[in-house]
């Protein structure tokens, strides 16, 4: 059990907890969007490279687009400020 | 208690996750964060299942060299089922958060107990 | 007990405190909470409501979802601590199936990556499952947003009207679309590509092409790819590459079961045409997922796409 | 392998490929499409159903050129066929029966997704019922979710059925999730997820006692999964707003079909997996009876103060599927065989019924309250003499299907001395008297007088498809009610070449 790995362990746990915790959508998507980060670092600690590529093209882009565009559409963020990617 | 719990702090992390998760999915009244919470939900399976593919000292199963031994690989089934897994969560995602635009535009909120509560104004 | 500062910056940033204090007219996607409150379309709270029934309501639902939690958490912490050793080599998972896939794939299935081998050849039935996951969603996701309109021009479900998108004129963001968007393009169809000899395959590479076109469109306004790719485009490219994919698959399945030879070359494991039906299924896979994603974008953002559909 | 084995991965292939087609099409074209695929695969089907009764065995046929640990392999025995054959002829009947509607009810340009997505169900209900490995249920059971959500909230115009969707959905989600879970600790404890191997497995675990805790969780995990997904009843409380608030045919195929595919499946994962002896053993049965039984009585209890005939029906459903569990808790084969009668039976009915309230609305200016269906069945009499026919054969009445299941379910009862005796005896009558408390005036309601003339000049419908829907669903029903021994005699078989 090396420290890294307990490290990002953690802020899984961490992230998974403040989503719970916190009231707002946007904060609770960016944490969510961290989440998938750390988690495709995992999949390269558990030598899994095909789903860390894809945990990062789906979990961490698609996933955070489609929120994000669901935010804007619905009105919650505004205009010009709800960038991606 | 079983023995493994600590030397099983892949698994143990992805249940702790799972337990939110569920959580979230099954309680939370904002739409939104249900959806996150099936995220961490199905992403915290998909964790646990990896964890068990997984062999130390192993490298991933794409074969570059010509030494097909088992010794040298880690189990490719969890990752493939955890691929096929990803695809049916991001699926399921973005019905979901159609369904929470289409409610939001309609009825203008994103909690769950509230929209039963003007739907149900709206039949009568 | 003193929490380290920045998970206490952190802590109270997820409790809806700023951060950084910030200039009350500010606007940017950090202050939705203010932007939310000054949202007209929202409705008032009910007034008549009291409060104090409903704090201890809430309190009870609050209760009640930790308890939720905490049985689910330590019913499954106290499995986990039952099942076998992390990492070990001789667990229960470490049997003949997982001989064999390592050891005898490059013969049977040709696919330098094992995993690539193993869903697209020996549980290519789970596989077919799966896009076709994909498939329904999308159809649901049309069924939910695409805004149709009737003969006079008024849309069958009126809250979907939206806004005509303003035409982006961010030269940062442009910039590094401009960088970003052709290598993240040739890199997904690399994946694509490769999936049966590296890391990757037709899901995530197709993920990556379609993300580098909600990049593309982002950066220079939709117009141009409006003319080309319409909706009934997407419908034929779908429905070409899932015929594809259910077709060569039934001919697979049928061979196999009937113990006939499938007559499909495997090739040289390690050259680009190898790996029999694995590169065409990821080209199809790739072709969905990619038109797919743009579509999810498309019908989050407009309601439908190409040509006002 | 004989050609007619091919059938059930034609059948397969067949809907997949139909429902991709159906998406290109214009509705008239692939509403000829789905409804030509299904008889062909009842068809199909029906051959292959002849074909193991014959020989009295199953078959397994590989999906691929690997045998049995590596590759996917669907299974086919008697049972399955059987319910191979009922799931397409069901669906063909209910879609008939509710055409009409589904014009009416659905965006006009997007009526050839509703297409597409029924194919899609039939190819995941096929496949959880012909599945012969974990995972495979697993993706399978996600089409299904998301496919039997789309169909509630195809009703475009109304803002109840978008949110009791998003109620359903979320309640299948968690349910899958505890079942993804499940199958992974099956796996990572037995290293298989085909069901022979993994079965095997199981019994050396079970003999030697290791993992005695993981595994009681696993069964755990699968009942309360397929318990929500199936609407059982402390978890049935999405159930009645997504099966009243969707068009008619979607109702009738979730109420007669969907929840009786998570229910095959489980029965299968208990058989074919866990093994009968251990689920006995581990009281998990217990605890499905009792919640079928309090399924029995609260559910008809609830429909009782019902007053709008698509709730009732609803409500309806969640006590007859509270017979279902009642018939496997008891842990006996014919209590099994009583659950099995029951899928069909419910399957034959309940979709009528929910055609017929369509039919009712239509000649009641599309209201489904009680005071304004009153009278409805003298406007509409084939409708009201179908609803009679479905209403007696919920109750319970002689030469009517319903009774079939009551009488296996009560010699299974009369089996099986001890606590569940009484408790089921107690439950089926007072089920029963319940079920002819609603039945019975709903139906003098349909046939009463009207005092207003509110309705005089409406017309029932003129629809061919809908008059032969109906009349081959009463047939179906008097044929279950009269001659179900060849259908008990299969559904034997079926069982005892299940393990």
């Amino acid at each position: 059990m090396n420290l890294a790995v307990v490290f990002l362990l953690t802020f899984l746990i961490v992230c998974a907890a403040s989503v719970a915790l916190t009231k707002d959508p946007l904060k609770a998507i960016l944490i969510q969007m961290g989440f998938s980060t750390i988690m495709a670092a995992i999949w390269l600690i558990l030598e899994s490279p095909d789903l860390a590529i894809t945990e990062a093209a789906v979990g961490a882009g698609v996933t955070g687009i489609l929120f994000f565009v669901t935010l804007r559409r619905i009105g919650l963020i505004g205009g010009k400020a709800g960038k991606k990617k | 208690m079983g023995s493994n719990l600590m030397t099983n702090y892949f698994e143990a992390t992805a249940v702790i996750c799972f337990g939110i998760g569920f959580t979230m999915l099954f309680l939370n009244k904002n739409l939104i964060k249900k959806v996150i919470g099936f995220n961490f939900m199905d992403s915290s399976i998909f964790l646990f299942l990896a964890s068990n593919g997984y062999i130390s000292g192993r490298i991933s199963p794409i074969i570059t060299n010509s030494s097909v031994s088992s010794e040298n690989y880690i189990n490719p089934i969890p990752a493939g089922l955890v691929l096929t897994g990803i695809v049916v969560s991001v699926s399921v995602t973005a019905f979901l958060l159609a369904l929470t635009t289409r409610l939001y535009l309609r009825y203008h909120t994103l909690e769950l107990d509230e929209m039963i509560r003007l739907s149900n104004a709206e039949e009568t | 007990m003193k929490l380290p500062r920045f998970l206490a910056v952190f802590l109270n940033w997820v409790e809806g405190e700023e951060v950084f204090p910030v200039p009350e007219q500010a606007s940017g996607p950090f202050h939705s909470e203010r932007i939310k409150k000054a949202d007209p379309k929202k409705k008032p709270q009910t007034p008549g409501r009291k409060k104090d029934h409903s704090k201890l309501l809430s309190a009870l639902y609050s209760a009640l979802s930790v308890i939720v939690c905490l049985t689910v958490i330590l019913t499954l912490l106290t499995t986990v601590s039952w099942l076998p050793r992390f990492g070990g080599d001789h667990n229960p998972v470490e049997n003949e199936v997982y001989t064999r896939y390592v050891e005898r794939e490059l013969e049977e299935a040709g696919a330098v990556n094992t995993v690539a081998g193993m869903i697209l050849d020996y549980r290519a039935f789970d596989t077919l499952g799966e896009s076709n996951v994909l498939f329904i969603a999308v159809c649901s996701v049309i069924i939910l947003l695409r805004a149709d309109r009737k003969k006079d021009g008024s849309l069958n479900i009126p809250e979907l009207e939206s806004t005509p998108e303003e035409k982006p004129d961010d030269i940062i963001f442009r910039c590094a679309a401009m960088i970003l968007m052709p290598v993240g393009l040739v890199f997904g169809i690399y994946v694509v590509l490769n999936g049966h000899l590296s890391a990757g395959g037709g899901f995530s590479g197709g993920a990556i092409i379609g993300a580098s076109m909600i990049l593309y469109v982002r950066a220079f306004g939709s117009e141009k790819l409006d003319k080309v790719f319409t909706f009934s485009t997407y419908k034929w490219i779908t429905f070409a590459a899932l015929i594809t994919y259910t077709l060569l698959k039934t001919w697979s399945f049928y061979t196999g079961a009937n113990g006939l030879e499938s007559g499909i070359p495997l090739g040289k494991p390690g050259a680009i045409l190898s790996a029999g039906l694995i590169l065409p299924l990821n080209i199809c896979v790739g072709l969905v997922v990619a038109c797919t994603m743009y579509a999810f974008y498309s019908l989050f953002s407009k309601g439908g796409f190409g040509n006002g559909q | 392998m004989a050609l007619v084995q091919n059938f059930p991965f034609a059948a397969i292939m067949l809907y997949l490929a139909g429902g991709v087609t159906c998406c290109v099409l214009k509705p008239k074209a692939s509403k000829w499409v789905c409804l030509v695929l299904n008889m062909l695969v009842t068809g199909l089907m029906f051959s292959v159903l002849l074909f193991t009764v014959h020989t009295g065995e199953s078959y397994v046929y590989w999906m691929g050129h690997f045998p049995a640990p590596w590759g996917n392999e669907i299974r086919i025995g008697p049972l399955e066929a059987l319910m191979g054959t009922a799931f397409p002829l069901v669906m063909t009947l209910t879609l008939l029966g509710g055409m009409e509607h589904i014009f009416e009810d659905v965006e006009p340009e997007k009526v050839n997704l509703y297409f597409t997505v029924v194919s899609l169900l039939m190819v995941s209900m096929l496949a959880l019922v012909f599945t012969n490995d974990l995972f495979t249920a697993y993706v399978f059971v996600e089409i299904n979710t998301i496919a039997s959500c789309a169909l509630v909230m195809l009703k475009y115009k109304s803002g109840r059925a978008l949110v009791a969707t998003t109620r359903y959905l979320i309640m299948s989600l968690l349910g899958s999730g505890l079942f993804l879970l499940g199958i992974i600790i099956l796996y990572s404890i037995t290293g298989h997820l085909l069901m022979q191997p993994m079965s095997a497995r199981i019994q050396e675990l079970f003999a030697s006692g290791e993992y005695a805790f993981p595994l009681t969780v696993t069964i755990g995990l699968f009942s309360v999964g397929m318990a929500l997904k199936s609407a059982l009843w402390p978890f049935s409380a999405w159930l009645p707003d997504a099966h009243s608030s969707a068009t008619a045919a979607s109702s009738g195929i979730l109420s007669g079909l969907v929840i009786k595919s998570y229910i095959v499946l489980l029965i299968k994962i208990f058989y074919r997996v866990l093994g009968s002896e251990e689920i006995l053993s581990s009281g998990v049965t217990d605890v499905l009876f009792l919640f079928g039984v309090g399924a029995m009585v609260f559910g008809s209890f609830y429909a009782l103060k019902e007053k709008d005939i698509k709730r009732l029906l609803a409500y309806s459903s969640v006590a007859q599927v509270g017979y279902i569990y009642a018939g496997i808790g008891l842990g006996t084969k014919a209590g099994m065989i009583a659950a099995c009668v029951q899928i069909l039976v419910h399957a034959a009915t309940k979709p009528m019924l929910f055609c017929t309230s369509a039919g009712f609305m239509s000649v009641s200016g599309g209201s489904r309250r009680f005071e304004d269906l009153r009278g409805a069945g003298r406007r509409d009499p084939l409708s009201g003499i179908a609803f009679t026919v479905g209403a007696l054969s919920m109750i319970g009445i002689p030469l009517f299907a319903g009774f079939v299941t009551k009488l296996w379910l009560t010699r299974a009862l009369l089996s099986r001395l001890g606590w569940k005796l009484w408790i089921g005896i107690a439950a089926l009558v007072l089920s029963t008297v319940l079920n002819a408390l609603y039945y019975i005036p709903t139906v003098s309601l349909l046939f009463g007088r009207r005092n207003d003339h509110r309705f005089d000049d409406t017309k029932p419908q003129k629809d061919y498809s809908y008059l032969i829907a109906i009349v081959c669903f009463i047939v179906l029903n008097f044929l279950l009610g009269t001659c179900s021994e060849p259908v008990t005699g299969i559904i034997e078989t079926g069982l005892s070449v299940l393990s």
